[in-house]
């Protein structure tokens, strides 16, 4: 009953006849990443995982008795997803007060996902805001493990200091071992102890000055951030369909049904929430 | 989700025997939210703590139920001990299992379905418990005392002593009030003026006490600890910093005017003191009655002055000054009989005198130097008749309460005529004597066995014939009717609130009666305090009363604002309302109803769309809100909320009785 | 073949007997589709609240759990009904349901088991109210687009042609009621209420998004839910908890793109403040948007939303201003 | 009549301290109209006044609470009671409103029979002779009615009509007592209403709102006319008013801009029955 | 409607921190004795009780509801139950307009002294409503199927 595109080989699905009808996971780990940031690891009652997402999808991750809200799934491993979850509401409070081993209830995956097929021999430029590396990151572990399909990898990412920089491991010690992989930081404001570079992440863009020939660039991050990275990319000679981002949008049912994600006919939990920038200007301008 | 841990007390066997502890203890590991829960003995003692303490740290807990006695008996107990540990006092519910539970109910199984019925509404509660901080607000150590009489001189003498500045404010150009009228006070006889005027020295040079005569207030704004008060010197046209008081002036200006201060029997000159022993002891012009004033003529009080102290072109200063208390004590005036009583001539006959008229004969600096003369003829009066209750206990003509001390100084007054007229005739028409004071029965008693004559009847009718005014009554104990020739009539009427009481109250925001007396915060609990925090109250002001309750209450006052004075800061309880001003509509259905008036509308910028604009909200004072929560039912958008008691605890609380 | 008018009710009670039949019956002064209890039904109009109720209802219970154990069980228990009296408009609006909760990716558990054991007894219209201009959106009163059986008024009673598998059935249960050798054929029938509206309208109308007509157009709406809750083909729906100590239950209910918190964000921030963008999105949504996604309008011209808005606005007046822009 | 009321926008319009005018205009159907935001003198030309002119042109001025120049309104009696509503709610100001006083010949509208101010209590401008205004003793008929029956009949009495409810909130939305910025029934995190459609939700949010709006209810009777349903709403808000009435003395809401409204206030010798 | 013999009511009331609760734990302090259901929930004034939280109770499965406060006049916070006394003056006559029985909703000054009259009180109101049954009136679904079981 869920038809989801199973021609796809690595797509896996357990989730009941019912797509509106979540299934009780646990909570295996929870690692802080920054002061209101945390990643939850999930995996099934039975050790496995609910389900095999494709790189920017998403999940309906419900705290029972509390509520239920759409998060981008950030990782996946063989037995479990990951999500990154920041504290901005009543149903992320909550979670953020769970510990390890309670239970939690889960539905998806939602959305379509990064263009993984269509990016593939190309230089990818990954850009990042906050808490927006979240959803890059399920693109950048995916084409980490299909290496050789990609070109030249760069990771930009920036935040408001370096305490709010998340997956610091991968940032500092995994990414950088990656062949052809460059890692760039930076943070808003000075601060003693960093040596990287200071600057808003479109200033820090524009300093580096990447070259648009054959190079796709995917871009997540506060809308303000996403507005003055475009204008820079387009300076560098960018073009709109090669810049890839993710919305954001009140979501309930996750699944095109209940109405309430439209930006004109197109529905942002069935449609997107991947879209290029080219595909954005045909929507009426209602974000 | 938050962790709860749940404390359910055996209080020995008061809660014990009637409701099994522990299997509320049980019951309670079950509801949402709760990681631990125990019994113990006596969770209030000190070990009982200390295992709360360390069953905090150990569980990690984050908020915490005890349930156990009412919590008017340990919830500040309880909060003092969370001061200790990490979890704010305010996150914490207790239960009643005692006095509303265990010891009113015999059915154990009943009893213990309760407790946890209880038990279940504190955690629901809990769960929404935000931390909550006290405020502190500074505290301006300056006291402001409104009226000069016995009552404001022995309130500002105490707070002054204590070390604070005072500033005594008096409307008349002097101090003294009512007492200083008088001649004798009963029950000791003792000379008025021998009690008051060592305190109004005291007052006037007591390095602590600003004294602020022929000044009144104009405006009260701020709250406890910080009144910014307006205060209106009305002009003297006369420079007090030069002038010693010498008093040429007084004897040279040629135009005489009624004494107020002698309640009419005599007259005064357009400049002068109020009387002899005036606290300041300097003159002042009377604009009304002036002729330079008035029309530009005379000023000869200038040209005689050695020291130039006279200024016609004087103006009223207003001056505000910050106070962090205030203390009402506005005393009382003598009702107007004149139109309420006509069978007693209205006023016609100048024999017919009050209460306070008769003082001013019979005191030695009074106009007739203490001999009791009739103001008609100036001879001395052989039959006398003293009428109670004008005015009192008289519903239909004047006002239904008791003036309380009237009794007895008519009491004092027949003694005095039978003092100073031998063989004087004194009459005395009374409903009750009321003589409630130590030493006051004894007095009535002598003065009826000096000869008063006390009939007990009212005066129906009082007319003139052929020099001797007519007093016709009845003797209600005999039956039968009564005429007396009276020479000269006293008639004790009843104390009514000064002028202006009512605009007074209206600027410091306390309630007056219908009568128009200032309405303390509570008669037994609270009776020199009045509804609004800060402001006190002694005297009369508060209603009739005798000196020596008067001085008992401006002690009392005194310390109340010396407690508060006293501490640098005041701590505010955190449990007040607060204000969402994104959802305020500023509709004010609020501001009106807090009783306490600590809910102003502000105008605030708003961002919308393009421009700024000025939203009206509401606005909490801190201060002033005493967290009663009335204001949160005004509110149909629920955008103001008393914190402890916001509108979802409470849902919460009704949710989950019924789970 | 003809159902004769007097044996309607007989009909029906067959048919009630096996399976349970919603017919439009008057209650409280108003047609409304309730379970048929024996009695007349009454077809004038299309009814004050369109069938959709039996699909997607007010409210729904999806799943309970309890939160300290951890288990959950689904609620999705649907009885076999039979919807009678279904005019073409309010069919055509299930056809319109179903691309929504059938297809597009997911399939809809809740809707699909009404779904299944729904069967759709269509009843033709002969008398459309003043409101109606279902002609005018391509339908034809006479012809419902997902009815398993077929009825039009006729003169002295109701032709009866099945027209599914389930239809077959039916009318099997009818055959002793039928009047076989009619051939009475129901007379065509126009509305009064016209608009012609012009070949892909929709992409003029996503065009207009950012003209002026849309401030005086939505000026004089109330922002209620009014249309949104009377109108057959509106899907929008809610997902809430209502929980009770530790058990809870999830359950989804109406909710109206009209509300002010429809689309407002956890930060605040609201894609649709005010009422102009709600109602140009809804009108958006019926004349454009869907027809751009799955080639049909959703509107279906039962004109309930005309008749029942409290200002008097009318998406048929809306659609002719539309046209007049270039 | 409908020439003096075209007369009076025009001659606002030549002030130019007028941004627009609201008032009626035809629809399509005879027998409906629908509120006219008139901008210009060309715009007046579509203003009607006939029977169907039965929506309420007061509430719309809430929408726009800082206009650059004043907003001009057509009021009927009903109309003014409910602008007199808003100001003295703090929610309007007078002085950016320019009022249209029109004498009311009855609408079509039931409400109308029991109308007992024809004609408006607040205006810049009266078009029509003013009537002799008296209560109409049918106001309490509906309350009286229900009032008549067994707790257990006037239950469910209460529970079909509150079965029928779609929460719509066309009632709150319709009612220019209803100025909350935000109402309570959107506050979730507070939890005072589900949003569950069921007859307990639905009689929680027609209580409450009765009693939200009960002491200031201005009887304009256009809940009654903009539910779908046909909900006897009034008889929840006049049931109030009559107990106000034989409580706390007659009680006539919007006649003036500075009312407080009953439950704001108190009085010492209020009838005691809590004892 | 036959009553379930041991079926017990469940009673809300809402009492004033500085009177009625005070009354009531004077009750306790006697050993003053009153049937078990019920249930205070404190609050700082009478004034404090919102009308909507009675509806509340009966929605949410309550079989009756009490509001107790300060005599009029001896309000700790000088007014706040003149506000009381009309607000419910009016809500009970609304709730009694739409059928709930007039027993159910109770409203009572009991003043901090009065602890014999709060167990009068309380005894006479669970005595009349155990009597009553159930109430049925405004009550959730979620009740009603649990009733049901």
């Amino acid at each position: 009953m869920c038809d989801h595109n199973h021609n796809d080989p690595n797509h896996v699905c357990t989730c009941s006849d019912n797509p509106l009808v979540p299934q009780v996971c646990k909570v295996i780990k929870i690692t802080a990443e920054t002061p209101d940031v945390k990643t939850f690891r999930i995996q099934t009652l039975d050790g496995k995982k609910p389900f095999a997402p494709m790189p920017g999808q998403l999940a309906m991750i419900s705290l029972l008795g509390v509520g239920e809200a759409m998060f981008s799934i950030t990782a996946q491993g063989e037995d479990w997803i990951e999500s990154s979850i920041k504290r901005t509401g009543m149903l992320t409070d909550a979670l953020h007060e769970m510990t390890e081993g309670q239970t939690i209830a889960v539905r998806g995956p939602y959305g379509n996902h990064f263009p993984v097929d269509d990016c593939k021999g190309k230089d990818i430029l990954f850009i990042g805001g906050g808490i927006g590396l979240a959803p890059v990151r399920s693109f950048i572990r995916y084409a980490i493990e299909h290496r050789e399909d990609y070109g030249h990898l760069d990771v930009l990412y920036g935040s408001r200091s370096s305490a709010d920089l998340v997956f610091k491991d991968d940032l500092f010690e995994n990414w950088p071992k990656v062949e052809d992989l460059d890692v760039h930081l930076t943070i808003d404001r000075p601060e003693e102890g960093w040596n990287g570079s200071v600057a808003f992440v479109p200033a820090f863009l524009e300093q580096k000055a990447f070259d648009p020939a054959g190079k796709k660039v995917v871009l997540c991050g506060p809308p303000i951030m996403i507005k003055f990275c475009l204008q820079s990319l387009l300076k560098m000679g960018f073009s709109k369909e090669n810049v890839i981002t993710t919305l954001e949008m009140r979501m309930k049912c996750g699944i095109g049904k209940c109405g309430r994600c439209n930006i004109g006919s197109k529905y942002v939990c069935l449609d997107g929430p991947v879209f290029t920038m080219s595909e954005l200007d045909e929507l009426p301008d209602e974000k | 989700m938050s962790r709860v841990g749940v404390f359910v007390c055996h209080c020995g066997t008061n809660i014990a025997q009637t409701v099994d502890v522990e299997r509320v203890a049980e019951a309670a590991k079950s509801f949402p939210g709760v990681v631990y829960s125990s019994t113990y003995k006596y969770m209030c003692s000190e070990p009982g703590q200390a295992m709360i303490k360390e069953t905090i740290e150990k569980e990690n807990l984050d908020r915490i139920v005890i349930c156990s006695c009412t919590p008017r008996m340990h919830e500040v107990t309880f909060r003092k001990m969370l001061k200790g540990t990490k979890i704010n006092p305010y996150q914490l519910e207790i239960a009643n299992i005692r006095e509303q539970c265990s010891w009113v109910h015999t059915d154990k199984e009943k009893a213990t379905e309760k407790a946890i019925n209880l038990a279940r509404m504190s955690v629901a509660k809990v769960l929404l418990n935000e931390p909550l901080h006290t405020s502190s607000i500074p505290i301006t150590k300056r006291a402001l005392v409104i009226g000069g009489g016995i009552a404001g001189i022995q309130a500002a003498l105490d707070i002054a002593d204590a070390g604070h500045e005072v500033v005594l404010v008096e409307k008349e150009s002097s101090i003294g009030g009512k007492m200083a009228m008088l001649d004798k006070t009963f029950p000791t006889l003792d000379c008025s003026a021998c009690i008051s005027t060592p305190k109004m020295v005291d007052v006037s040079q007591h390095p602590n006490i600003t004294l602020m005569t022929s000044s009144e207030i104009e405006s009260v704004g701020g709250y406890v600890g910080n009144f910014d008060v307006t205060i209106r010197q009305k002009a003297k046209y006369v420079n007090h910093d030069i002038c010693t008081g010498c008093g040429l002036c007084e004897t040279k200006c040629p135009t005489k005017v009624i004494s107020e201060f002698n309640q009419g029997l005599a007259k005064r000159p357009a400049i002068g003191k109020m009387y002899a022993q005036a606290v300041p002891a300097k003159p002042v012009i009377d604009p009304n009655a002036c002729r330079k004033l008035i029309d530009g003529k005379c000023g000869l009080c200038a040209k005689l002055c050695p020291l130039g102290c006279i200024n016609f072109e004087d103006e009223d200063k207003l001056v505000t000054e910050k106070f962090g208390a205030i203390v009402v004590a506005t005393g009382y005036q003598l009702i107007e009989w004149g139109e309420l009583y006509p069978e007693y001539g209205g006023g016609k006959y100048k024999d017919v005198i009050t209460g306070l008229q008769f003082e001013r004969l019979v005191n030695a600096s009074g106009p007739s130097e203490g001999h009791i003369l009739r103001p008609s003829d100036n001879t001395e009066p052989k039959t006398i008749v003293i009428i109670k209750c004008v005015g009192s206990r008289d519903p239909k003509k004047g006002k239904s309460y008791c003036s309380r001390a009237c009794c007895m100084y008519g009491a004092k007054h027949a003694h005095q005529i039978l003092d100073k007229i031998p063989g004087a005739k004194v009459v005395t028409f009374y409903i009750d004597v009321r003589t409630p004071g130590k030493n006051y029965e004894e007095f009535y008693d002598n003065t009826r066995h000096d000869g008063a004559i006390y009939v007990r009847g009212r005066v129906s009718k009082i007319y003139e014939e052929d020099g001797k005014l007519i007093c016709l009554g009845e003797d209600s104990l005999l039956a039968r009717k009564v005429a007396v020739k009276a020479d000269m009539v006293v008639l004790e009427t009843a104390m009514v609130p000064a002028v202006g009481i009512r605009e007074l109250a209206g600027m410091l925001g306390i309630a007056v009666d219908n009568h128009g007396w200032v309405t303390e915060a509570h008669p037994k609990l609270r009776p020199v305090e009045t509804q609004t925090g800060g402001v006190f109250l002694c005297g009369v002001c508060q209603g009739p009363k005798d000196i020596p309750d008067t001085v008992a209450q401006a002690g009392a006052a005194a310390s109340k604002v010396i407690g508060l004075l006293n501490k640098d800061s005041m701590e505010t309880s955190p449990m007040i309302s607060k204000v969402d001003e994104s959802k305020c509509a500023g509709c004010g259905f609020c501001v009106k109803m807090c009783p306490y008036k600590a809910i102003t509308l502000e105008d605030i910028d708003v961002r919308q769309g393009p421009k700024t604009v000025k939203k009206t909200v509401a606005k909490i004072n801190g201060g002033l809100c005493q967290g009663c929560g009335a204001c949160n039912v005004a509110c149909r958008t629920g955008c103001i909320e008393l914190l402890g008691f916001k509108n979802n605890q409470i849902l919460e609380e009704v949710d989950s009785l019924c789970l | 073949m003809l159902l004769p008018k007097e044996k309607l009710s007989e009909a029906l009670g067959a048919l009630a007997a096996e399976a349970n039949v919603i017919a439009p019956v008057k209650w409280e002064g108003d047609v409304f589709f309730m379970p048929y209890k024996g009695g007349d039904v009454c077809l004038e109009g299309n009814g004050k609240l369109p069938p959709k109720d039996v699909l997607f209802p007010k409210t729904e219970k999806m799943y309970s759990y309890s939160i300290a154990k951890g288990t959950m069980t689904e609620h999705n228990d649907a009885a076999a009904t039979i919807l009678f009296g279904v005019r073409s408009c309010d069919a055509a609006s299930i056809e319109r349901l179903d691309k929504v909760f059938l297809e597009q990716g997911y399939k809809d558990g809740f809707y699909s088991a009404k779904r299944e054991g729904l069967a759709v007894i269509a009843m033709g219209c002969d008398k459309p109210m003043a409101t109606c201009f279902c002609t005018s959106m391509g339908i034809d009163p006479m012809k419902a687009e997902v009815a398993d059986v077929q009825m039009c008024p006729v003169e002295g009673g109701f032709t009866v042609e099945a027209v599914t598998e389930k239809g077959k059935e039916i009318v099997k249960k009818w055959d002793s009621l039928l009047d076989k050798k009619s051939k009475a054929k129901p007379a065509k029938v126009e509305c009064s209420l016209n608009i012609n509206v012009p070949e892909d309208f929709e992409k003029k109308l996503m065009d207009m998004f950012e003209s002026p007509i849309w401030d005086d157009v939505t000026k004089a709406c109330l922002g209620c839910a009014c249309c949104t809750y009377v109108c057959p083909t509106c899907y929008c729906f809610d997902i809430n908890q209502d929980v009770h100590g530790d058990e809870g239950t999830a359950f989804r209910c109406w909710d109206s793109c009209m509300f002010s918190d429809y689309t407002r964000m956890a930060g605040g921030h609201n894609p649709r403040p005010s009422k102009k963008e709600r109602l140009r999105n809804r009108y958006l949504h019926k004349l454009a948007y869907y027809k751009d996604r799955h080639g049909k309008y959703l509107c279906v011209g039962c004109g309930r939303c005309i008749a029942n808005c409290p200002a008097h606005l009318d998406i048929t007046a809306f659609a002719e201003k539309a046209m007049e822009v270039e | 009549m409908i020439n003096e009321i075209k007369n009076a926008c025009l001659k606002a319009f030549e002030s130019g301290e007028v941004g627009y005018i609201i008032g009626w205009q035809a629809t399509r159907f005879a027998d409906k109209t629908t509120p006219l935001f008139m901008r210009s003198a060309e715009d007046v030309e579509k203003l009607v006044w006939n029977k169907y002119c039965v929506n309420s042109t007061a509430k719309y001025a809430l929408e726009d609470k800082y206009p650059e120049k004043k907003i001009g309104i057509i009021l009927r009696g009903c109309d003014s009671r409910a602008v007199a509503r808003m100001i003295s709610d703090k929610q309007l100001k007078r002085e950016n409103l320019y009022l249209i006083g029109v004498v009311c010949d009855g609408k079509e509208d039931p409400i109308c029979a029991t109308c007992s101010h024809k004609t408006p209590v607040i205006y810049d401008v009266l078009i029509g002779q003013p009537t002799t205004e008296e209560i109409s003793p049918e106001r309490f008929a509906e309350v009286e009615k229900i009032a008549a029956m067994t707790p257990d009949e006037r239950y469910n009495y209460w529970a079909v009509q509150y079965d029928k409810c779609i929460r719509c909130y066309a009632c709150r939305n319709v009612c220019p007592a209803c100025n909350c910025v935000e109402c309570y029934a959107d506050q979730y995190r507070t939890g005072w209403q589900g949003k569950a459609h069921n007859r307990a939700e639905n009689q929680v949010y027609g209580l409450t709102r009765a009693y939200h709006v009960g002491d200031r209810c201005i009887e304009c009777g256009q809940c009654e006319r903009v539910c779908p349903m046909n909900l006897p709403i009034m008889s929840q808000t006049r049931k109030m008013l009559k107990d106000i009435n034989d409580l706390f003395g007659p009680t006539e809401c919007g006649l003036t801009i500075e009312e407080a409204p009953v439950l704001g206030e108190y009085d010492l010798n209020d009838r005691e029955e809590f004892m | 409607m036959s009553v379930k013999e041991n079926w017990e009511p469940k009673i809300l009331a809402f009492c004033c921190n500085w009177c009625t609760y005070t009354g009531a734990d004077l009750a306790g302090l006697n050993r003053m004795k009153y049937p078990e259901n019920v249930h205070v929930i404190r609050v700082p004034c009478s004034s404090r009780v919102n009308p909507q939280f009675i509806i509340r109770a009966f929605q949410k499965g309550c079989d009756g509801v009490m509001v107790c406060g300060c005599h009029p006049g001896d309000c700790h916070y000088a007014t706040g139950n003149y506000y009381t006394r009309r607000r419910f003056m009016l809500m009970k006559r609304l709730l009694e307009h739409n059928g709930i029985d007039p027993n159910r909703f109770v409203c009572r000054w009991i003043s901090g002294a009065e602890a014999a009259k709060f167990r009068d009180v309380v005894t006479q109101v669970s005595n009349q409503i155990k009597a009553m049954g159930p109430n049925e009136k405004f009550r959730e679904p979620y009740y009603l199927e649990k009733e049901a079981e």
